[in-house]
């Protein structure tokens, strides 16, 4: 047992963390956040020639075979920054289905486009009835001589409106909750046929509504078994799932550090609010919650690689119920110490409680991982 | 001891009910329902509407317009108002800077002054908080120096809402600067229309505007405009907020976010079932509704309680317990709502301004995490809940 | 609306205050406690002078036909005391009985020698397999002759190993769990067939398990209809529900009362340590608790006269959970904020969060009744 | 970073495993299991199988019977000892005055009591509190008179667990009555068996006897039973409070709790079907299981970092956050099992004399009230959990 970083992590962990020093401050993150796009195409650069958008890909792949260590370094700086781009819906949403499902001539055509920062994705794969229900697809791919035709709507497509190219799920057979029939698909981002209507999000980022009229797909752009794309798709979330975490404890100990910094300096009836005894315990109660979704995300980035899908997805549903708690609670709490400041979208405190908020959502709450959990007979099973 | 309403009670009730089953125009419930802003027209328009009605001031005297109602019945009339759900008057105006006129002012100000509050016809806002002095109000540097028959005014205030809407301003500032703290300090109605009174937005984490910074530079405020006695205005500031007890705890805002909470999650399907049929969530909601009933009877005993306080100046210090288990409730209705919502809480319009997010989801979805959002201020404005908590520490519990 | 107490309501809280105040403090207490019945004989003499063994009685059946609002007042007492005679088991359950279910001739022969404390009751109801379902009777009542023969078992009876007389529910006919069948009989605790393990409880009081071989019941000796007995204790026990939510109520208010006194006396780095903010906050967070227990208490009195059964049921639930959690709060906070004295048997403190832990598990606890509401759909209903 | 044990931790885990296993007494085990009190004789058999073995005072040097284990496998020790569910070796001698004598005691006084300890042939108890002095240790009283070679002991300690079993006590003692506070404070060790050593128990709320009050009355100790030098006792106090760092947030035992939650609530039926099916039962376990696991990654961090750590004689203040969740945790599990256990928890019985309690119900089902009860003691003691919160507040935020 070991918690300690190799030498080549911690140069990863410094240089991203330089950068974001440098080219994330919170008034370049509000400038990148009114861009077109809604992020900056120059940081993205930067994250090329820094190899972070090759971290999970394969070698031979043109990656750098990182572990779900680099990952979570990574994710987590991005959390602290408050990263805007496109790197969660490419990297590890689409990457992660194309290291797991694409064949040889897709990697080769997508991959080394990735790496290098010229190709942005996006899993176009939430439908609005679907809720929290991961098998939920309704798109339908009908074949049509030796291709097929997507028809349908997916939501909350996220940096939908800028991206280049989709990976859309659609149903090839069964009906819409069945575990078999459903196919990942390559869709170019400006084909025939697809509308994307983009919006901000409540944290700030960006999704877009993607609808598919007609639209045509080859067979060289099915990733993976037409009718297996569920189990590309379970264990890509899971992988998507630790590294939200990841992002979340970034955000939450940039957020606790804020607040603990503001009850040193402000002052009221004459003494620094940090001198009151109730506020410092409650300081201490979030810094003990950051701590157990620390620990969490820990055990995420840890079990992610199992290949008992069950205990996964244990792990990766307990996982996000202490992140989602911890983040409601750092949030809150944040916002409370702060006061009226830390209601003002001039200050950073409100941003993160937002974005936390937005990543208790992202993939399910707490509230229904803990459901998943408990149905799935609880955590502890083999000890 | 009956702890049930009186028949004249009831029959009070069904008279309030009915009136603004009636009365409150549809487009301002919807938009109070789905959690949607209220244009300053909406506000005016009903509140004149409550005001033709005699019901605007009802906490005031007769004199001035108001309805003569004991505490029940104001209880009553504001639970009544929140449940509709209709805007309540103005607060500032009618719970605010009007009784402090009422109880100080001079003969001249009231004239002035309340009929306009009254019908609305001038928007109010308050000029306490500063930069510097937020729950350590006597903290505030905004200074007037006398200058012949006017006094000249300088400095900032903040936190200050709908001040983009307001015709007034009701401000705390320093008359003396050689005294300490809460003394020398005065209560004065500025014209926000005065030269050197710049008014500075201050957008909210739920995308809003209703909170501003005021800026004054060399404003000059007619001598009269001072109310009571120079020197005392931390008195009247004191009174002011002590003054507004009738439903601290929002009650009816909370049984009308519950009610709308119900009717949501019959809608919602979580894999083919209603939401409100799954056992957890409606535990879940069943818990809320214990608290609140309890903070309801709490509230009534409050309320009650008032007819043996009746012409006393302080706060009863349960209104502190009041604020705080009020303001818990109704940040976790707002909670609630927004897992009822899930994912579809995620896209962000504001206003009309709502670009492609319409395309994705309805405006209630759009509504519930602002909500959220802006709910946080509940336990921070009008005294944190923890300034309550020492309130209470102290001047209950003796600690 | 009106929360003040009338002139005679307050005469009967003057005096029974006084009452508990003079034989009731903490050392008479322990005495009492080691007494052969575990509770004072003495004591509850002085309750029948005061009259209060009449309160709930109606005034043709010799008592006073007092309100829920006396019984309330009486129980708070009864709560800041500890009080451990058998009130609640013959004037609340017992005597709920008598009253709803009872025919004259029963109420004439037993009423007025409970009123001059004469005789003292048992409901034996409750079975080990029920766990908190009330309609759980598995004890049988045949038929024989013109009367009955009781076989079965009966646990927790309240002072049953005290009692002069059972009031035993039995089934008459169908399964364990109907809601038919079950009639209520009045049986001589020294009758024979009946034998009687008495023990202690959790917080210092005493129950009985009973087994009944072959016990004989007469015609005359059965409440109500034979078979219609489950209707009579469903409206019994959501009294008796109203009833302890009093007593716990007092128990809390005094316990709060108790801890507030401690942080204003003990010394702690030379100072005391109701200075320091945080103990001052959680002081109000159960002031907080308390006072919120106290409505739902007052709710419950007020509910219990209802004649809809469902809507009285609903309001006892509600009233059951908010008391649980308040006396759970308050009673752990408070041998917190103790510390180790509040651990000891020989302080005041640790008696009151005994009896307030088992006050929750009395009657189903908060867990159950929050069930039982939302199963039943909510609070809110009809506004 | 792996955060998996590597393949030698786990065989070392399984050899843990396997002794215990094969080597605890059934009787021990299922007082344990079943909440129980052990019997003297139950802590003493069960210390000197492990002392047969080497493994009572693992902590310790090899010099003095210690086994060598690093952090990582002193941890998994302790955890099997939590799991099985077996009697850790007796604190006081084993994690508490062992090492303060090694560290700071002269050789005489490790020859003697050392390999006593380890053999559990002396029983040691702890008299640090006073009634005047518990979160505030400093505040002690009791005070050691040098006269020629002995010192005469005056005073009272309390809260002293098992002291009705104790042949020793290790004594906080002020030698030096004109010094402030912490200095003028010396450890002394004292014969339970001297003249003028009194021992009143005090019975806790779970009606068990596991603390007292040790009074004494001129009681005369040889001055060799001092240890290190005279009014230095506060350093080596502080020393002997920052040792036990091994497994404070006690996880083995919650995890144990909750196997057994799980086993008896499988067993417990609800309206025919067992509690373990309900669903709302299961998410409040699962939501328990998530916060234990973090918990316990929490504590193998610090476990980890101890390495980084070694030789450095205060603790890590994380060690402070494992206390307070630590205890919280294993509350929950005491008031889950209450939950679990249900009606059948209002039985009191206790050891052998449960009259006719037993006729009511099972023992496990009588000792769910009193383990509730006596969990209480854990936020409290050791460094109440606001003690802890202050220290975090205070090392870890700088507040």
């Amino acid at each position: 047992m070991d918690f300690d970083l190799t030498e080549d992590q911690r140069m990863i962990q410094d240089s991203v963390e330089r950068l974001m020093a440098d080219r994330y401050t919170f008034e370049l993150r509000q400038k990148y956040r009114r861009e077109a796009e809604g992020w900056s195409r120059a940081v993205w650069r930067k994250y090329a020639e820094l190899g972070l958008l090759a971290l999970p890909f394969d070698q031979q792949d043109g990656g750098l075979s990182g572990t779900p260590v680099e990952t979570m370094i990574v994710m987590e700086s991005f959390g602290r920054a408050l990263a805007l781009e496109p790197f969660f819906g490419t990297i590890i949403l689409a990457g992660g289905i194309l290291r797991h499902g694409a064949g040889a001539a897709q990697r080769e055509a997508i991959i080394p486009r990735i790496v290098a920062g010229e190709m942005t994705l996006a899993l176009a794969h939430h439908e609005r009835e679907a809720r929290y229900a991961r098998d939920h697809v309704a798109v339908t791919a009908k074949r049509s001589g030796d291709g097929w035709i997507l028809q349908g709507r997916k939501d909350l497509v996220l940096q939908g409106d800028s991206v280049d190219r989709l990976i859309v799920s659609a149903r090839t057979a069964g009906a819409t909750q069945d575990a078999d029939g459903v196919g990942l698909f390559l869709v170019d981002a400006r084909a025939q046929g697809v509308s994307r209507h983009g919006y901000p999000t409540q944290d700030g980022l960006r999704a877009a509504t993607v609808t598919l009229d007609s639209v045509h797909a080859s067979t060289a752009d099915v990733v993976g078994h037409p009718a297996q794309g569920l189990s590309i798709l379970a264990r890509v979330f899971d992988e998507a799932t630790a590294a939200i975490c990841a992002e979340a404890v970034g955000a939450m100990a940039a957020l606790h550090a804020l607040t603990v910094d503001y009850l040193k300096q402000r002052e009221q009836f004459g003494v620094k609010i940090g001198s009151f005894q109730a506020l410092q315990h409650r300081a201490v109660d979030m810094f003990m919650s950051l701590e157990q979704a620390r620990s969490m995300a820990l055990f995420a980035t840890m079990m992610v690689s199992s290949s008992n899908a069950a205990e996964r997805g244990r792990a990766m549903s307990a996982a996000k119920v202490q992140i989602g708690r911890s983040g409601r609670y750092i949030g809150e709490q944040a916002i409370q110490l702060h006061g009226g400041i830390g209601m003002t979208m001039e200050y950073k405190a409100g941003h993160y409680f937002k974005r936390l908020t937005m990543l208790d959502i992202l993939l399910g709450d707490s509230e229904h991982h803990l459901g998943e959990l408990a149905a799935g007979g609880g955590l502890f099973q083999d000890e | 001891m009956d702890l049930r309403f009186t028949p004249e009670e009831i029959a009070f009730r069904d008279e309030v009910r009915s009136f603004i089953r009636a009365a409150l125009p549809a487009s301002i419930r919807h938009k109070m329902v789905e959690g949607r802003d209220l244009s300053r027209d909406d506000v005016v328009a009903w509140q004149r509407i409550l005001n033709r009605r005699g019901w605007s001031v009802a906490n005031w005297p007769k004199e001035w317009g108001g309805t003569g109602w004991g505490p029940i019945q104001q209880y009553i009339f504001m639970e009544e108002i929140q449940m509709a759900p209709a805007p309540r008057p103005l607060a500032y105006g009618v719970f605010m800077v009007g009784p402090v006129i009422i109880a100080f002012g001079s003969e001249a100000q009231k004239r002035r002054f309340l009929p306009r509050i009254a019908n609305l016809d001038d928007w109010w806002c308050q000029g306490f908080s500063e930069p510097a002095a937020g729950s350590d109000l006597a903290a505030l540097k905004t200074t007037a120096r006398r200058d012949g028959g006017e006094y000249v005014v300088n400095g900032q205030k903040t936190w200050t809402t709908y001040a983009q809407y307001a015709d007034w301003v009701f401000c705390l500032v320093r008359t003396d600067p050689a005294a300490k703290k809460q003394r020398g300090i005065s209560f004065l109605l500025i014209d926000m229309k005065s030269k050197g009174v710049v008014v500075r937005p201050i957008e909210t984490i739920d995308g809003g505007h209703e909170i501003n910074e005021i800026f004054f530079d060399d404003v000059r405020v007619p001598a009269d405009n001072l109310v009571g006695e120079e020197n005392k205005g931390w008195d009247y500031a004191k009174f002011l907020l002590g003054s507004e007890r009738t439903n601290i705890a929002r009650v009816g805002v909370s049984k009308e976010r519950i009610r709308r909470i119900k009717e949501l999650a019959a809608r919602v399907q979580v894999r083919g079932r209603p939401l409100l049929d799954d056992d957890i969530f409606r535990r879940k909601l069943a818990s809320l509704e214990v608290e609140l009933k309890a903070l309801e009877i709490t509230q009534l005993r409050v309320v009650a309680a008032e007819r043996n306080r009746a012409g006393r100046g302080t706060p009863d210090p349960a209104s502190s317990i009041l604020k705080i288990k009020g303001s818990e409730i109704q940040q976790a209705t707002a909670e609630l709502l927004l897992q009822v919502v899930g994912p579809q809480a995620m896209p962000y319009g504001l206003g009309d301004d709502i670009g492609g997010a319409l395309a994705f989801g309805e405006l209630w979805e759009m509504t519930a995490a602002p909500t959220y959002y802006n709910w946080r201020k509940i336990s921070i404005y009008g005294g944190s809940n923890e300034i309550q908590k020492n309130i209470v520490a102290r001047s209950i519990l003796g600690l």
